[in-house]
């Protein structure tokens, strides 16, 4: 067994791998399936303030190498996820770590779900979702410069949990994104969301999608990930969580190379519950073949003409 | 309700059944030996092989063979997904997750009519095989619209011992018009629906204007299959989401808000 | 037949289906394996003052559903296409229309090719290559609402041939490009290009593509062209090109159907050159089962809810 | 150089020749009939068909029978791609596009030296058998690894005729060495060199150093195959981009810039 443990967010990490947001509901689904306490954590499902309805369906369906949904953020609401989902994770969860996605429609629902979630125990921090695209005010937060230091500046006064702030990857230049997060007092970044999507029912005339559009994720997003994962790094020092069409080791590597210190895997979950285990086991048999620990890969890339 | 079961799963025989419509028999032990009747699986490729659909596709188990470990799932051509495991070969394998969802509930000593629009037949040839050796009296109604759709009547007993009442909507073959047709309703059955949607609004439109118990199976597109992603809702009677892959497939019709 | 004739850019189509930059050369080499007189046309590859050496190899692998490129917009130069690439595409195509591709590092590179190319005669008119991401100042063009107006101004002063500019997929809101670009006089949008992306080799630890990254098209990208040019559609009135994982008539109505005139085929070229003449005939085909003509299509996309 | 075809092609057989290592003969009689070693083909699964990768994947003409219409290829499972084609059953299609680029140029009598590392050997299969009814002179050398990967020397003398001269590194089976040690050059033998960069590399000086005439296949990455995308570029002996689809991928010694 080689060493993949790293110091990430305050604490100690035995594993990479995460499961992402909106994958892997609260988790307890899965821990029938796999044994989560031998992967790194989870990020849960979107905590809104109040509870949300969420979009009409269809709300998935596949798309070429990849899926799209429009979930629209459906969750429970605080109270209900305090009362009902957190003791779940509190008392079922002893080494995997867990990350609680935020939203809100306004600065003050974000502030609100973190303020009300902060003296709970249960979970390590916070992911803070400014990148939805599937309910219109989704990716405001994350795709306006301003918008977005003045919420990771008010969530930042708000706890001193970690406070990882999940990048939207549809604007031209990611680093402005992570600097301003850094700026801002963020501990970490999560890159990528969704990238939006369409699809047409050609024979009805009309989207599949319930909601018109959605997010696309899944392995067709793998290059645009990595490669956004690599932009953020060269623009900040935050812990970056690489997330987006991960389902092996090997894809999981080249965020690692590309300079995630954390990864999640989403969608994959969907066709096999058994990747997250699996990504674990070969990013450790890569290690032990190459003699490395993982934290000599992160931002190990080497780019050829590159001063070393 | 187990909790659900990740096997990999080995095709041990694939014939055509109808015009693109096709029986599996899979080797999937554990499945065959907790699914009840009304349950679905997860059927797909895995992460690792190249070129085939990405995501799984929910599809209801359609017999199983305890004594075998076989699973037999009913397989008609739609899209991409399905016309893949239609070229299937023996000793190829599929992921499967499953037995998921609930199931038919049926009240001891109720005899239950089952409706089953295409490949709505198919959980009704395992409640009929499920029920070959009980004393229930199960009532099979089978409607297609033109014959070459119709499953295969031979297997359809063979596997089930129950001889399907078939209609074709072109009279083609069996009797001619709508499955609806046939239900009689005298002896206060259980009326179970498995179809296209406009056959259960009309089933269920049919049931509550003669009192009668309904249970329908509903489809609506999936992720997860296992309640985590929110992704097959279906509109409850107080217009909140149920989860078709957890709350269902198999919902009563009193918690849906209908026409769905 | 059906009815898929069109008049758009001030001129008859025969059929919406164009061969896309980058992925058809200058013509010659398909006119070899399908009868391109058949189809709509073709855009040249990317044309720029000077030649352009192009990046080192690796310059294309296979990604999750597609591929990367980082050619570089390797190409002749303006004087050498005129003088040995134009007068094939004149002499032998008489139905297909053709569109140049045109790119440069400044305003006045663009200003210059259009202008040596415009009292040439063999071609229709030109697609303004704003979004290429595999050089340096790619998408600085496109990316950037005041650099692409004043870009786009000044191309529409040096010539009267349809100007027809190709968004970046890669902005919040691609409606605002969009929009720019009416104001400016552009004729019609091309969307989209590439998305950027990066594959890394985890064995040798290096990127694969010897650009380091390299733009991601073919069906993986799919359901992000068909939401842009919806969401272009909304902004303009322009006619769009739609672009991006095309590989047969039902992807290409898709895009129709969210608003597209005409269409282009690239990457699926690579994977069987009768893509183009297939995508027609199933064009074709749907329209003769649905007895419609294409116009008919354009924009015909239902949403649920909305106001007739 | 005929027009490339593009052609369904049907599997006729596929025999595991190596460790990995495959034999696929197809039937293409029209790219049989135009092609000439060294020439490579594209070979991919078209669009329609769910889940292949999804590029074709180059490979070198690696024997032909114009008389039956099939077109021989050496396999070597590697990525993805290969491994899907090495899984390949008889009547299945793959979409071919070929033959491609620019062969071996062999000037009339003089006898030739192919040397072929790994999958290097692929065209000099195809060159043997052409060369097997002339009066020409062909040498093999053929060097693998270890013993497991070397191509099954029964069926290398059915096609060609000619005996290789097979080297291992390990010397576990054949001459122990480097098959660069096998070339005699006294009676001013055209080299032919296939195979890994390092292999040509060290060709090519060893051609430099004896004066020897040097034509050589490179391998990079392609998209079109046909010389319109730049994907497959090589560098120049005058600091240009080749196009190895094209221009290659054989290519003289001479327009090179070495080491490649
Ligand atoms: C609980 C349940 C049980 C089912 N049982 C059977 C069965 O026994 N036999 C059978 O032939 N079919 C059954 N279906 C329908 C079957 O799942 C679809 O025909 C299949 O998913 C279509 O996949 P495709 O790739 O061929 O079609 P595509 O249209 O290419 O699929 C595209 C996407 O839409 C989804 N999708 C499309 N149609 C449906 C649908 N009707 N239901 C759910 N998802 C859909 C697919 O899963 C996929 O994600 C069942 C569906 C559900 C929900
Ligand atoms: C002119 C030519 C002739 C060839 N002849 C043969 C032959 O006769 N037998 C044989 O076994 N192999 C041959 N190869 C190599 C063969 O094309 C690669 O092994 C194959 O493309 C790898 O695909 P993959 O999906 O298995 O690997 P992956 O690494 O998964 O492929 C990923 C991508 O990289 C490309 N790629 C990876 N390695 C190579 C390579 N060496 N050359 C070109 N592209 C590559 C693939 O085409 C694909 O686009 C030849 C290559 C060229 C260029
Ligand atoms: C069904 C579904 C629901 C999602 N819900 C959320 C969510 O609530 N919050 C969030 O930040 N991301 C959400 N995501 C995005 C994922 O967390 C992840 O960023 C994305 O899917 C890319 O990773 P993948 O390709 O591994 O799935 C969701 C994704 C899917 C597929
Ligand atoms: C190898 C390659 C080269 C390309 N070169 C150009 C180019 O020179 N100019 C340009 O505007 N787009 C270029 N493109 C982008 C395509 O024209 C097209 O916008 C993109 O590939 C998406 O379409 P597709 O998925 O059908 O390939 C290139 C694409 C590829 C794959
Ligand atoms: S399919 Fe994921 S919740 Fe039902
Ligand atoms: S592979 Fe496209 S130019 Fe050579």
């Amino acid at each position: 067994m080689a060493d993949l443990t790293q110091t990430v967010l305050g604490v100690d990490w035995q594993s990479p791998v995460l499961l992402a947001s909106g994958t892997c509901g609260y988790g307890e689904e899965y821990a029938e399936l796999i044994p989560l306490d031998r992967i790194g954590g989870l990020v849960t499902k979107a905590v809104s303030l109040e509870p949300r309805m969420g979009n009409p369906p269809h709300r998935v369906a596949e798309t070429p190498g990849g899926m799209i949904n429009a979930i629209g953020l459906q969750n429970v609401g605080l109270s209900a996820f305090i009362r009902d989902k957190l003791p779940w994770l509190r008392e079922n969860l002893s080494r995997a770590r867990v990350l609680i996605n935020v939203v809100g429609h306004t600065e003050k629902d974000f502030v609100e779900v973190v303020s009300g979630l902060d003296d709970q125990s249960g979970f390590l921090g916070y992911e803070i979702n400014v990148s939805c695209p599937n309910v219109k005010d989704g990716t405001l937060f994350g795709a306006d410069p301003e918008t977005l230091a003045k919420l990771v500046a008010a969530l930042r006064h708000e706890t001193e949990r970690p406070l990882v702030v999940k990048l939207t990857p549809n604007v031209p230049d990611i680093g402005l994104y992570a600097r301003i997060c850094e700026e801002n007092g963020a501990d970490g970044l999560s890159a990528i969301n969704t990238f939006p999507g369409m699809l047409i029912d050609i024979d009805r005339r009309r989207p599949v999608i319930g909601n018109v559009s959605g997010g696309v994720s899944g392995p067709a997003i793998l290059p645009m990930g990595v490669y956004l994962t690599w932009r953020a790094r060269q623009a900040t020092s935050l812990p970056i969580i690489g997330i987006g069409g991960i389902r092996s080791g090997s894809d999981a590597l080249q965020y690692v190379l590309a300079g995630a210190t954390l990864i999640q895997v989403g969608t994959a979950l969907f066709v096999d519950p058994q990747v997250a285990i699996q990504v674990h086991q070969e990013i450790d048999d890569y290690c032990e073949r190459n003699r490395v620990t993982l934290r000599q890969l992160v931002g190990a890339l080497e780019i050829p003409g590159d001063p070393a | 309700m187990h909790a659900p079961i990740r096997c990999w799963a080995e095709v041990r025989s694939l014939r055509e059944a109808a015009q693109e419509t096709w029986w599996l028999e899979v080797h999937a032990p554990a499945i065959a030996a907790s699914a009840v009747p009304g349950q679905f699986l997860m059927a797909g490729f895995g992460l690792t092989q190249v070129g085939a659909p990405f995501l799984p596709r929910p599809f209801s188990v359609g017999w199983t063979d305890r004594a075998t470990g076989t699973v037999g799932l009913l397989i008609r051509e739609f899209g991409a997904g399905t016309r893949r495991l239609a070229r299937l070969r023996d000793g190829d394998q599929l992921l499967l997750l499953g037995p998921l969802g609930r199931g038919f509930h049926i009240p001891a000593g109720r005899p239950t009519v089952c409706v089953g629009g295409g490949v709505g037949l198919a959980p009704f040839l395992f409640l009929a095989s499920e029920a070959r050796d009980s004393a229930a009296e199960v009532r099979l109604l089978y409607g297609e619209r033109t014959a070459d759709r119709v499953f295969d009547p031979v297997l359809i007993a063979e596997l089930t011992g129950v001889e399907p009442i078939v209609y074709t909507e072109d009279g083609s073959i069996g009797r001619h018009g709508l499955v609806l047709d046939g239900i009689d309703v005298s002896d206060d059955p259980v009326l179970l629906g498995c179809g296209p949607t406009p056959m259960l609004n009309a089933l269920e439109k049919f049931a509550r204007e003669r009192g009668s118990d309904l249970q329908v199976s509903v489809e609506e597109h999936m992720g997860c299959g296992i309640g985590t992603c929110q992704g097959c809702v279906v509109r409850g009677v107080d217009d909140s989401w149920l989860k078709s892959c957890t709350e269902g497939p198999v919902f009563g019709a009193g918690e849906l808000a209908w026409p769905i």
